[in-house]
């Protein structure tokens, strides 16, 4: 079975040197340069298999941080979560793609940046997957300004109520 | 009638019957009926759904002992109506016993904070100071409109009321041509009497009504025990209900 | 780890340029505003880029904006072939999240409509795979006779034919009455003989099996790791099941297995569908015999969880909770930040994900492959767009 | 001997109702004009007769993959929908003509008219009754070949007029599909003109007096390959790729609105009574029909009509009184030869719909390959199974003939059928 977290940091880091690895409430908070070590890492390795990505999303801590989350699963082993986290800066958050390593990352990867706008460098084709390309900013983040913000705020004026 | 020399699928009969690891699968997903019938069977098979719409094509199915298919399904819908069960639920109203200024809602604006698509609007009767006015011993909403085209008749806000004043309807006929006014009910358009919500809701309104009981019941005794101590000795300990 | 194939250039001798063709986002087809930009060589698709977001309604915005029990109306929006699945899936999240204890017979009602709602969902899409194929309508009418008896019983139960609304956190929000259960052993009772006749009426069928058989076969490898989940991944013979291998509610109680396939093409899809109906019907047998006549369907405090929403304000955390939706992995993942509305809301959405792999499936075969192979994929745009 | 197959009745007077309608007409005339007369009533007639053909053709495919679906077909538009294909075609009228910029507007509207003059004009061959053919033609079967192609030309010029891609698919699909079916459907009538020695419809007819060719080895295999090659020249479900729906939106017809549309949809459904007219002719025995009084018709016709739910009680009344006048009538007539033939006819009409009704569609390729692979080399071995059975006496020649074709077909399945890519096996984990 999966070890807890604990013990999969210290293998991690024995497995991979020079590696530095924080432990939030049970999640693995990578820095982004490391991140694809990582992830081969716990893909390859027989007591791990990890192969399965089965989501990743991108949050948004207005001031300071955005962060994006993967949750690993295997499909030979059948155990799981692992959870990794990475924290980008907000200005300009880059971070390695995971689509080399697993191809399911390719559509989540392309969503969180049109939402989020999160680069991931050495992705096949990262443009936007749900907004229309001529699009400018980023939806999703809390300080995205709405056109009619004010229908978003709740005062009615967009419904047809007098 | 024809024997259709069909195409040739893309595995022939032989190599398939190899024994495979566990007994009973080796079966599942082949062919069982030969090559070339697979499509007179398809064939039969509308055939006897075609002839079990008719009385005589039925009367002949069951001669046969055959399985007689499923008939007509359609209702026509003007003429015949679906019969809907008690909990269909469409778009909300407001209920009221007696008469019409008699309504439960006391304006409390729970449902419209509730509401996820915001679509209800609700502005409580005020005289010209600002302060409520009161009718049956109650706060009553001046407006209350609820914009039925943005209602997805989530039931959510009967869920949240406390006082039971709204509840869900089950008529679905609102087509109109407009957008705007139409589509917005407003209070005596959504007024409904609690008679209507017994006869269309029977076992939903009786367990409103119950508790509507209830609560009425323990005002009478917690009014009467209020009232009834003050002649007899001040101060004297409630009765705890 | 396969790398996606380099698109194949038309090598023929004879020079004809490439044909760019829309298939979509307006199509009788695309089981909603999905487009597909096919580039043909003669009747060959040597490149195609799904492309979509034409139904993006970004529910997770909205979500963000309200409590979490009122976004349970918006989750029937997202699959709306099978809404009450997605609710059991917010609903794990949510359990997960404000560690809610749930009723013993709310979780036997609950399987019992997911059961249900799988049997609604892959019915529909046999019927839909050989509208596509051109069958002109008869199988697919078939189907929805007997989805609408389905629906009928989810209209008893939940008020709404298919925007049910039903499922809440710690239970159910109405309970069912016996006569409902009557009413819903007959139909399961009755289900196999339907079943039974639309196999007859399509898998022997020389022209069905000459248009699925060995068209956009799918390898293994590629499916794991294209994160494809649910009757597609199982067709290639991967046997993962979240159903088995979480053993969310009370699944483990039941005995049922999971129907694999071996080439993972679209036949194997679709004869995986199959038998995961037939599986679907022996739980809701056992579910429907041993269902617990007397615990109260509410969470243990009696009052439905719809009663004070406003009042469920989650410890701050994050919390990923995920069931087997009759698509593959339907996942909700929830950030709180103790107030009652969620800080972060996302969906992984089975869906989107299945559609990663479209093109590698569909390269080399003829432009109505491909459109046999997108109704294999089952999508449902409003999971695909949120 | 009367083969149950066959019956040479004698002409009753019904059976000649309407040839002795048109020379009654005709006595009128001056000698001279009699045979242009005669000519103009036939055109009058057939003019009158296809687009009524049409529309209730359009009516009966309706209601027939209807109940297949178990749900009723059109019913609001007068009595059983009986009006339906009338607003039909006022809505096709009214429709606006819409022809995409940058079309050939000529080709655009020349296509249309060019599909439907051939399916009006197979109409002059058709032997409908006993010498009620507008015209006896000894070369009929060629004239039949030879019209019946033209179609595909209509087709690709109205696929290419379009400028749409969509169009531009469905006629490149088109006329590759026409032109493999033409092949196979020609060398199944040779066995026809080889047995009976002319190519005239009506004496192909009458050849089957005594035996219809279906009840033959050769004539039942020859019978299924031209009904096959006539549904998928008529580009109908198996067969219905370059109009496929699911992926090319309308294929050659996508770009056709109003009465432009209403064209196209006539040619095809002209050309399905056409195909199924043909073979009724060439291997049902055409109006032969074993000596059935004449009774049992009007019989079964007034208890339809009594048994009709929705027909107000003043109309039953009325049609049964018909029914029993027409009995009366023609007490000891048979059964007339252009009821045998129209009886056939839909009743092949009735197995096109239900093909619609079931089958979902072949790919291009696959209609490719079961063209040349399969039917056209079956043809061949049909020509031989005939020859042989012609040559030897009965119970010889059938038995030869009967083996030919069976191992004939069998060693196409083996050839057509290519080993499997890997075994398909189904488990149930857990």
């Amino acid at each position: 079975m999966l070890l807890p977290v604990e013990e999969l940091k210290t293998t991690l880091e024995q497995l991979l040197p020079g590696l530095t690895l924080t432990v939030e409430n049970s999640v693995l908070v990578v820095p982004p340069a490391q991140l694809t070590g990582v992830a081969r890492c716990l893909k390859d390795t027989e007591r791990f298999r990890l192969d399965y990505l089965s989501n990743l999303a991108a949050i948004d801590y207005p001031p300071e941080r955005i962060e994006v989350i993967y949750h690993l699963y295997s499909m030979a082993h059948k155990h799981g979560p692992v959870i990794l986290k990475v924290k980008l800066p907000r200005e300009n958050p880059t971070v390695e793609s995971m689509v080399p390593v697993w191809r399911g990352a390719e559509f989540q990867e392309r969503e969180a940046y049109d939402l989020y706008g999160v680069k991931f460098d050495g992705h096949p084709d990262l443009r936007r997957i749900l907004m229309w390309d001529e699009f400018e900013g980023y939806p999703m983040r809390k300080d995205y300004k709405h056109e009619d913000q004010d229908a978003l705020d709740g005062n009615p004026s967009g419904s047809a109520h007098a | 009638m024809s024997a259709e020399n069909s195409v040739a699928p893309a595995e022939s009969i032989s190599r398939e019957r190899s024994a495979s690891s566990s007994g009973n699968d080796a079966r599942l997903g082949q062919r069982t009926t030969p090559l070339g019938l697979g499509v007179i069977q398809g064939m039969l098979i509308t055939l006897r759904q075609f002839t079990g719409t008719y009385p005589v094509g039925r009367w002949l199915l069951r001669l046969l002992r055959l399985d007689k298919g499923d008939g007509l399904v359609t209702i026509s819908y003007p003429e015949v109506k679906q019969q809907h069960d008690e909990r269909f639920r469409y778009f909300p109203f407001l209920v009221y016993d007696g008469t019409k200024d008699n309504l439960r809602c006391v304006a409390c604006r729970i449902c419209e904070q509730e509401c996820p698509p915001q679509c209800i609007h609700i502005v409580m009767q005020k005289d010209e100071k600002g302060s409520p006015v009161k009718a049956h011993g109650r706060t009553l909403p001046k407006t209350f409109d609820i914009d039925v085209s943005i209602c997805m008749s989530c039931r959510i806000c009967v869920d949240v009321c406390p006082f039971d004043a709204i509840e869900m309807d089950n008529t679905y006929e609102h087509a109109n041509y407009a957008r705007g006014r139409e589509m917005v009910m407003d209070k005596d358009r959504l007024l409904k009497s609690n008679e209507y919500f017994q006869k269309i809701k029977p076992s939903e309104s009786a367990v409103v009504d119950a508790r509507m009981g209830a609560k009425k019941a323990k005002e009478d005794a917690a009014a009467a025990a209020a009232a009834a101590p003050k002649p007899a000795a001040p101060g004297a300990p409630e009765a705890k209900v | 780890m396969a790398t996606r194939q380099a698109p194949l250039m038309p090598e023929s001798v004879l020079q004809s340029d490439v044909l760019e063709v829309n298939l979509g986002p307006q199509h009788p087809s695309t089981h909603g505003v999905f487009r597909m930009i096919a580039s043909l060589d003669g009747e060959t698709i040597v490149k195609l880029k799904p492309c979509f977001g034409y139904m993006h309604r970004n529910h997770e915005q909205i979500a963000e904006g309200i409590t979490y029990i009122a976004s349970f109306p918006y989750t029937d929006r997202l699959d709306y072939l099978c809404s009450m699945t997605n609710n059991f899936g917010l609903a794990v999240a949510i359990e997960k999240l404000g560690g809610i204890p749930i009723s013993e017979r709310g979780e036997y009602i609950r399987v019992i409509m997911a059961e249900l709602t799988r049997l609604v969902n892959h019915t529909a899409v046999t019927g839909f795979l050989l509208n596509d194929m051109g069958a002109f309508g008869t199988p697919l009418l078939y189907a929805f006779r007997e989805r609408e008896k389905i629906l009928d019983l989810f209209e008893s139960a939940s008020g709404s034919r298919m925007m049910c609304n039903y499922i809440r956190p710690g239970g159910v929000r109405e309970d069912v009455t016996d006569a409902w259960l009557d009413r819903a052993r007959g139909i399961v009772r009755e289900y196999p003989r339907f079943l039974d006749e639309f196999e007859k009426l399509l898998r022997d069928n020389e022209i069905v099996r000459q248009r699925t058989q060995n068209v956009g076969v799918l390898p293994k490898d590629l499916a794991v790791s294209a994160s494809i989940t649910g009757p597609m991944l199982r067709a290639t013979g991967v046997n993962y099941d979240i159903r088995k291998v979480d053993g969310y509610s009370i699944y483990p109680r039941f005995n049922f297995k999971v129907p694999l396939g071996s080439i993972g093409d679209v036949f194997d899809r679709y004869y995986v569908r199959v038998l995961e109906m037939r599986e679907s019907l022996k739980i809701l047998e056992q579910a429907l015999k041993d269902i617990p006549k007397t615990s109260p369907h509410l969470s243990p405090k009696g009052q439905a969880m719809g009663k004070a929403p406003r009042t469920f304000k989650p410890a701050k955390g994050e919390a990923y909770g995920r069931i087997e939706s009759p698509k593959g992995e339907l996942g909700f993942f929830l950030v709180s930040d103790g107030t009652p509305r969620p800080y972060r809301y996302h969906v992984r959405a089975p869906s989107f994900i299945n559609l990663t792999i479209l093109e590698d499936m569909c390269l080399g075969h003829k432009v109505a492959d491909a459109i046999v192979i997108l109704g294999s994929v089952d999508i449902v745009l409003g999971e695909v767009d949120r | 001997m009367t083969h149950i197959f066959s019956g040479a009745s004698p002409a009753g007077t019904i059976d000649q109702v309407f040839v002795s309608a048109q020379s009654f007409l005709l006595s009128f005339l001056p000698q001279a004009l009699v045979p242009w007369a005669s000519i103009l009533v036939r055109i009058g007639v057939i003019a009158a007769l296809a687009p009524a053909i049409m529309m209730y053709l359009t009516w009966l495919e309706r209601k027939i993959i209807a109940r297949m679906q178990n749900r009723f077909g059109p019913d609001r538009v007068g009595i059983y929908g009986l009006m339906q294909p009338l607003s039909d075609g006022l809505k096709m009228l009214n429709k606006e003509d819409i022809v995409p910029n940058g079309a050939d507007r000529l080709l655009h509207l020349l296509a249309p008219i060019m599909a439907v003059s051939p399916a009006i004009l197979l109409f002059a061959v058709i032997p409908f009754g006993r010498n009620m053919a507008a015209v006896d033609l000894n070369v009929g079967l060629l004239y039949l070949l030879a019209v019946s192609s033209i179609s595909s030309y209509a087709i690709f010029m109205g696929g290419w007029a379009s400028r749409s891609k969509f169009s531009v698919l469905g006629a490149a699909r088109t006329v590759a599909q026409i032109i493999s079916y033409e092949v196979p459907g020609v060398l199944s009538v040779v066995t026809v003109i080889m047995i009976t020695g002319t190519l005239s419809l009506v004496g192909i007819v009458e050849a089957q007096a005594d035996r219809w060719f279906i009840a033959t080895p050769w004539g039942f295999v020859g019978a299924v390959i031209f009904f096959l090659c006539g549904v998928a020249e008529v580009n109908r479900t198996p067969f219905d790729m370059p109009e496929a729906e699911s992926e090319l939106v309308g294929g050659f017809h996508t770009e056709y609105s109003g009465m432009k549309f209403a064209l196209w949809y006539m040619a095809e459904f002209l050309e399905t009574f056409a195909v199924c007219a043909f073979t009724t002719t060439l291997f049902l025995g055409g109006w032969q029909g074993p000596a059935v009084p004449f009774w049992t018709v009007t019989a079964v016709s007034a208890a339809m009509i009594v048994t009709a739910l929705r027909l107000p009680i003043a109309a039953k009344a009325f049609g049964v009184a018909a029914m029993a006048a027409l009995t009366l009538l023609f007490w000891k007539d048979p059964v007339p030869s252009w009821i045998w033939f129209l009886t056939k006819t839909y009743l092949l009409v009735f197995v096109m719909v239900w093909f619609r009704g079931t089958f979902p569609r072949l790919r291009v390729d696959q209609l490719m390959g079961f063209a040349w692979k399969f039917l056209l080399p079956l043809t061949l071995i049909n020509i031989v199974a005939a020859g042989v059975w012609v040559w030897f006496a009965f119970p010889v020649g059938t038995l030869l003939s009967v083996t030919i074709l069976i191992a004939g077909i069998w060693g196409l399945v083996r050839v057509n059928s290519p080993e499997p890519v890997s075994l398909r096996r189904f488990e149930l984990a857990d």
